[in-house]
């Protein structure tokens, strides 16, 4: 790895700057995309308490099977695409201008396709709960929804589109602007997840636009089930990842600030970042391992590139741990493991990645079991499944999201917390319950508990025994919501309260090594986009080929829309 | 600075070397499995019209079931459907050598048997198939477990699995569970 | 102190120099720590999927 | 987005175009990257596809008893079954219950709605017991609101013998495929105004409200209305039952269930009605009918 090694002479520049007090250019822009996502997760973490009550041995209220599916895609809908996509896009924003420190290029282009995925939202939204598009998050054609559903998403996509745009000319701008130097890592990061995300949503978006809308509106009669199953796996594993990188940029940029220490490894938060970006795409068929339309060979191919994408997560526990070792040491912790205890775990930022770490343990291990070929038929569709990527993205996705709100959020409202010991209480809260709300699942799943149905028969002695461990994870349920609303109290009580006189900006970790030249394949991503091309040609070539070589069967249409 | 770069760069290399082992370890376990045990995902690119699949003589609904080929080889054949398994019991004999065939006429579904390996998704248009080796006896569910409409938490399944010298044929070489389930 | 540095203009060494004096003391012992707990925590992991691997995949019979 | 993968290369390639502007240490500092990124990728996608479609199947292929060949084949997915194990072969001949085909042509009437073909037909043979807009005022089933799929079903059956009523059979027999499948889209598009006779409120005892809308997880009934209400995702096929006749609707689950009725496609209506009590069917039947 022949970086150069540069002296470490450059000294900090950002330090001690004097507190900006210019409001934030992107502040109210990147408020209204956290709020939709926030108010949607609000919602979502509501029906999920709902839903795991439905399926205890506890009467439930309104439970029906239509009202149970109804919830399902309503809470999967709000986590998966909304949360996720206006939260990403908002941080985007905050990064592109204090990162970069110049002013956001197309505001009014960033508002406007605000406003786009706010309509694509509600229309999605409130197809949902006419009843008119019980068809869960990952669509199932044949079963069709109302057109105003997928339309709805598709806007959303698209507002996401205008977003990656912004953020690549952003990049490029500063380029232009600083010729020779390092882009910050966080806005690094921030353009390989734009780049990702464009690669990313072709898949969803093909399936919609030429398979799923039109019969939708009633234009096809038909269905070919397995090539929208493909186009579909396209986008399911990298849209995970898609949702992880704010998660990354937190742990390489901002945690080591936090605690009081530095960035172990620049070049490596880099080669991570695009690791991601390479081989999060060609995995996408290890969601059909269990599928009969693809071969075992391809299958493998992709298995193999899946084992790869550990790689960057496995390199990132390294390089974090050992910046939270420095911060320890640099605090006088002591010896091999004095270090842990000298950080400074008071700090939301500090907590939130220790517990996200301890959640990336158990959720991560869980993927591990399900990206290994034939394995993945022990746990396929069972809650061990549901418990893998409710520890993803409940634990390691959504406590960091957290974590940024607190820490961004005084330079967008202009007042500190003046009660830390509830950001506290609310990053504990989610951690236990997800940890009780998941261990459950993963031991009923291995015994074959089987997901997405609104209904238990505990007269049944099997599916009896589970039910104690069913209302153990309902109670994680409980304390998870609780979790929820009051980080929603949290935000909003900043909007009224708190001790004025925040900066209006912050301040990203230092490495210990600030990057000097970099190579131009870690400053850019040409390279890397001929790369994911070829990998994608090989690895999703022939599996989409086959559907137009030698056509199979289509499926007729089931209308879900009355 | 005391420490270059170079030196951080190789002690995240040191790591790398961990990383790459565990990466070994496990796709030597993968291998293993599917080498020695033949272990693979049930992929079957065997196409049937879902549109026409009860007019079809092997998944027409007479055929349905367990039964024995002339050449001895144990095959059950089953119909996933909104909202029922066809038939909803099967016999199967432990500790030999069986092969399960699924299709469906509507729309998405899936199966595992508990306890099992046993786990495929049924695609309309595929003929989904596993071949396995059942290793306990007993009644096990084998419930849909990929969201096939409303009534898909109704949808569920028996399979009695009862020990080799159990499993009688009947003189067409079929054997089925007797009872209305 | 935690209260008053967050969130990320936190200044918690007196200086800049003595700042970077810490940076260098740190990185004598780091990142010895570092590797040991990662890798205490993938080991834990490689034993919990072996465990999975050994004890309930290959007894529940041949699948393909 | 498509600009992507074309806008990509600029950086590499701007390198080149502007070596004045570009430092020598710099063009040397990414030369190696170039090269080698390429080439971990293109050795992953080796090994993965040596190992996927070369190594594995090999080991495999003697199980199934194949030449090396065909075990590829079935690796890259140009064969059906697996490299680890023999394909089994059917030899069932079909005897199916209901003969129903749906084949484009038919789809392709289904789909074209009201047409003066259909109209005719409908006016000349169906109006006098099924009503003009398809509400029948006695016990004969009402056809509005049901879809076009449903009519056509059933009209098909009568043809081909799957399912025999007296008055039925004769005028089905009478008619071409193609021509019951116009009568069903005509129907089901005249009708359309009157699906109201499908959203009648049902009204029964809790248990039989429970049936309907949840059904029955211990005895594995799925509720009724997640089939039988347009709309439901259900199998394309199934009638909407709210509103009609509640004679109609009992001697129908009586028939299911005893087996004297049998056109239902894999016995889902047999299987589910031999499953209800005689008074669970008879209180079902006024449920939907709607005068409980």
């Amino acid at each position: 790895m022949a970086t150069i090694a540069e002296p470490a002479s450059a000294a900090p520049k950002r330090r001690r700057t004097a507190a900006a007090t210019r409001e934030l250019q992107t502040g109210r822009l990147v408020a209204a995309h956290v709020w939709v996502g926030v108010a949607a997760f609000a919602v979502a973490c509501l029906l999920g308490v709902w839903q795991m009550w439905a399926r205890s041995p506890i009467e439930a209220p309104y439970h029906t099977a239509s009202n149970y599916f109804r919830s399902v895609t309503l809470h999967g809908i709000s986590m998966a695409f909304v949360l996720t996509t206006f939260f990403i896009m908002g941080f985007g924003y905050y990064v592109a201008e204090t990162a970069l420190r110049r002013p956001l290029p197309g505001l009014k282009i960033a508002w406007g396709a605000f406003a786009l995925g706010l309509a694509g939202t509600l229309m999605a939204a409130l197809s949902v709960i006419s009843g008119n598009a019980s068809v869960l998050y990952t669509f199932y054609p044949p079963m069709t929804a109302t057109a105003w559903f997928y339309i709805g998403l598709v806007l959303v996509v698209v507002a996401s589109w205008a977003w990656c745009v912004l953020m690549i000319v952003a990049m490029r701008e500063w380029k232009a602007a600083n010729p020779g130097q390092a882009v910050p890592l966080a806005m690094f990061a921030t353009v390989a997840n734009a780049v990702m995300w464009l690669w990313t949503t072709l898949g969803v978006a093909a399936e919609l636009l030429f398979q799923v809308i039109p019969a939708a509106i009633g234009w096809n009669g038909m269905v070919d089930v397995g090539l929208s199953r493909t186009l579909f796996s396209w986008t399911l594993h990298a849209i995970v990842y898609f949702w992880l990188f704010p998660s990354y940029i937190a742990f390489y940029t901002m945690f080591p600030r936090a605690a009081g220490g530095r960035l172990f490894s620049d070049t490596m938060g880099r080669l991570a970042f695009i690791l991601f970006l390479l081989y999060s795409l060609p995995v996408g068929l290890h969601h059909l391992f269990m599928d009969p339309e693809h071969s075992n060979g391809f299958k493998f191919i992709q298995m193999f590139l899946t084992a790869l994408v550990s790689v960057p997560t496995l390199l990132t526990i390294f390089t974090i741990t050992a910046s939270a070792e420095i911060a320890g040491r640099m605090r006088g912790g002591r010896g091999l493991f004095g270090w842990v205890r000298a950080l400074p775990w008071d700090r939301p930022m500090v907590l939130a990645t220790g517990l996200a770490f301890l959640m990336l343990f158990f959720g991560g291990g869980g993927g591990l079991i399900n990206m290994s070929y034939g394995m993945n038929a022990m746990v396929h569709n069972t809650s061990w499944v549901t418990a893998h990527f409710h520890l993803i993205f409940g634990g390691t996705v959504v406590i960091m999201y957290f974590a940024i709100a607190y820490a961004i959020w005084p330079s967008i409202t202009g007042r500190n917390f003046a009660n830390m010991g509830l950001l506290r209480i609310q990053l504990w809260t989610w951690f236990v319950g997800m940890m009780v709300m998941t261990l459950p699942w993963h031991w009923t799943g291995l015994q074959g508990q089987w997901r997405r149905v609104a209904a238990f028969d505990y007269s049944d002695p099997m599916i009896a025994a589970w039910g104690p461990w069913v209302i153990v994870s309902l109670i994680g349920g409980i304390l998870l919501a609780a979790s929820a609303l009051l980080f929603v109290y949290n935000l909003a009580i900043l909007h009224r309260s708190g001790r004025p006189g925040a900066r209006r900006t912050i301040d990203y970790a230092q490495a210990v090594h600030p990057p000097g030249r970099v190579p131009a394949a870690l400053n850019g991503f040409g390279l890397w986009n001929w790369l994911v091309a070829l990998l994608m040609l090989l690895a999703y070539g022939y599996p989409i080929a086959q559907f137009f070589i030698d056509p199979p069967p289509q499926a007729v249409i089931h209308r879900v829309a009355g | 600075m005391a420490v270059s770069e170079r030196a951080i760069l190789k002690s995240e290399i040191r790591w790398a070397w961990v990383v790459g082992g565990i990466v070994a370890v496990i796709l030597g376990a993968i291998l293993f499995a599917a080498l020695s045990m033949g272990m693979n995902p049930p992929s079957n690119r065997e196409f049937v019209d879902p549109k026409t699949l009860h007019l079809s003589s092997e998944f027409t609904e007479a055929n349905l079931g367990t039964s024995v080929d002339p050449n001895g080889r144990i095959v059950a054949r089953m119909i996933t459907t909104q909202f029922e398994f066809v038939p909803n019991c099967i016999v199967l004999p432990a500790d030999r050598d069986v092969t399960l065939r699924f299709a469906s006429p509507d729309v998405i579904h899936g199966i595992l048997i508990t306890g099992t390996n046993v786990n495929t998704m049924v695609i309309p248009g595929y003929v989904a198939q596993v071949h396995t080796r059942l290793t306990k006896t007993g009644d096990l569910l084998m419930p849909c477990h990929e969201y096939c409409g409303l009534g898909h938490s109704q949808m569920l399944a028996t399979v009695r699995v009862v020990p080799p010298e159990q499993f009688r044929p009947d003189s067409q070489g079929r054997v089925s569970c007797g009872d209305d389930r | 102190m935690a209260d008053e540095a967050y969130p990320a203009d936190a200044h918690d060494y007196e200086s800049e120099a003595e700042e970077l004096e810490r940076v260098d003391s740190a990185m004598r012992d780091t990142p010895r720590g570092a590797l040991v707990v990662s890798g205490i925590a993938v080991a834990l992991l490689m034993l919990g999927w072996l465990i999975l691997y050994f004890f309930v995949f290959i007894p529940r019979g041949t699948v393909g | 987005m498509a600009r992507r993968p074309k806008s990509g290369p600029k950086t590499p390639r701007r390198d080149k175009r502007g070596a004045a502007g570009t430092p020598p240490e710099q063009r040397t500092l990414d030369r190696p990257w170039r090269l080698w990124a390429s080439v971990v990728v293109v050795a992953a996608l080796g090994v993965g596809g040596l190992l996927g479609f070369v190594v594995v199947p090999a080991a495999q292929k003697e199980n199934a008893g194949l030449s090396m060949g065909h075990a590829m084949q079935r690796a890259a997915g140009l064969e059906p079954g697996s490299p680890a194990a023999p394909q089994p072969l059917g030899t069932a001949s079909a005897i199916p219950v209901s003969t129903v085909s749906w084949d484009p042509e038919i789809m392709a009437i289904l789909a074209s709605g009201n047409t003066e073909r259909g109209a005719t037909l409908a006016a000349q043979t169906c109006v006098a017991c099924h009503g003009e807009k398809g509400i029948s005022q006695t016990e004969f089933p009402s056809l509005a609101g049901q879809s076009a799929y449903a009519i056509y079903k059933q009209l098909h059956d009568y043809r081909s013998g799957a399912r025999v009523n007296d008055q039925m059979s004769p005028v089905a027999r009478a008619l071409s495929p193609s021509d019951l499948a116009a009568v069903a889209a005509y129907y089901s598009d005249a009708s359309k105004e009157y699906a109201a006779l499908g959203s009648r409120d049902h009204i029964g005892e809790a248990n039989i409200d429970r049936l309907a809308r949840e059904g029955d997880s211990r005895r594995r009934l799925p509720a009724c209305l997640a089939c039988h209400v347009n709309g439901s995702g259900g199998p394309i096929e199934t009638p909407v039952i709210t509103g009609q006749s509640k004679d109609y609707l009992l001697r129908q689950m009586n028939d299911f269930a005893s087996g004297a009725r049998r056109n239902d496609v894999y016995g889902r209506m047999r299987n589910i009605s031999r499953k209800l009590t005689p008074q669970e069917r008879e209180q079902l039947a006024r449920y939907f009918e709607g005068t409980f």
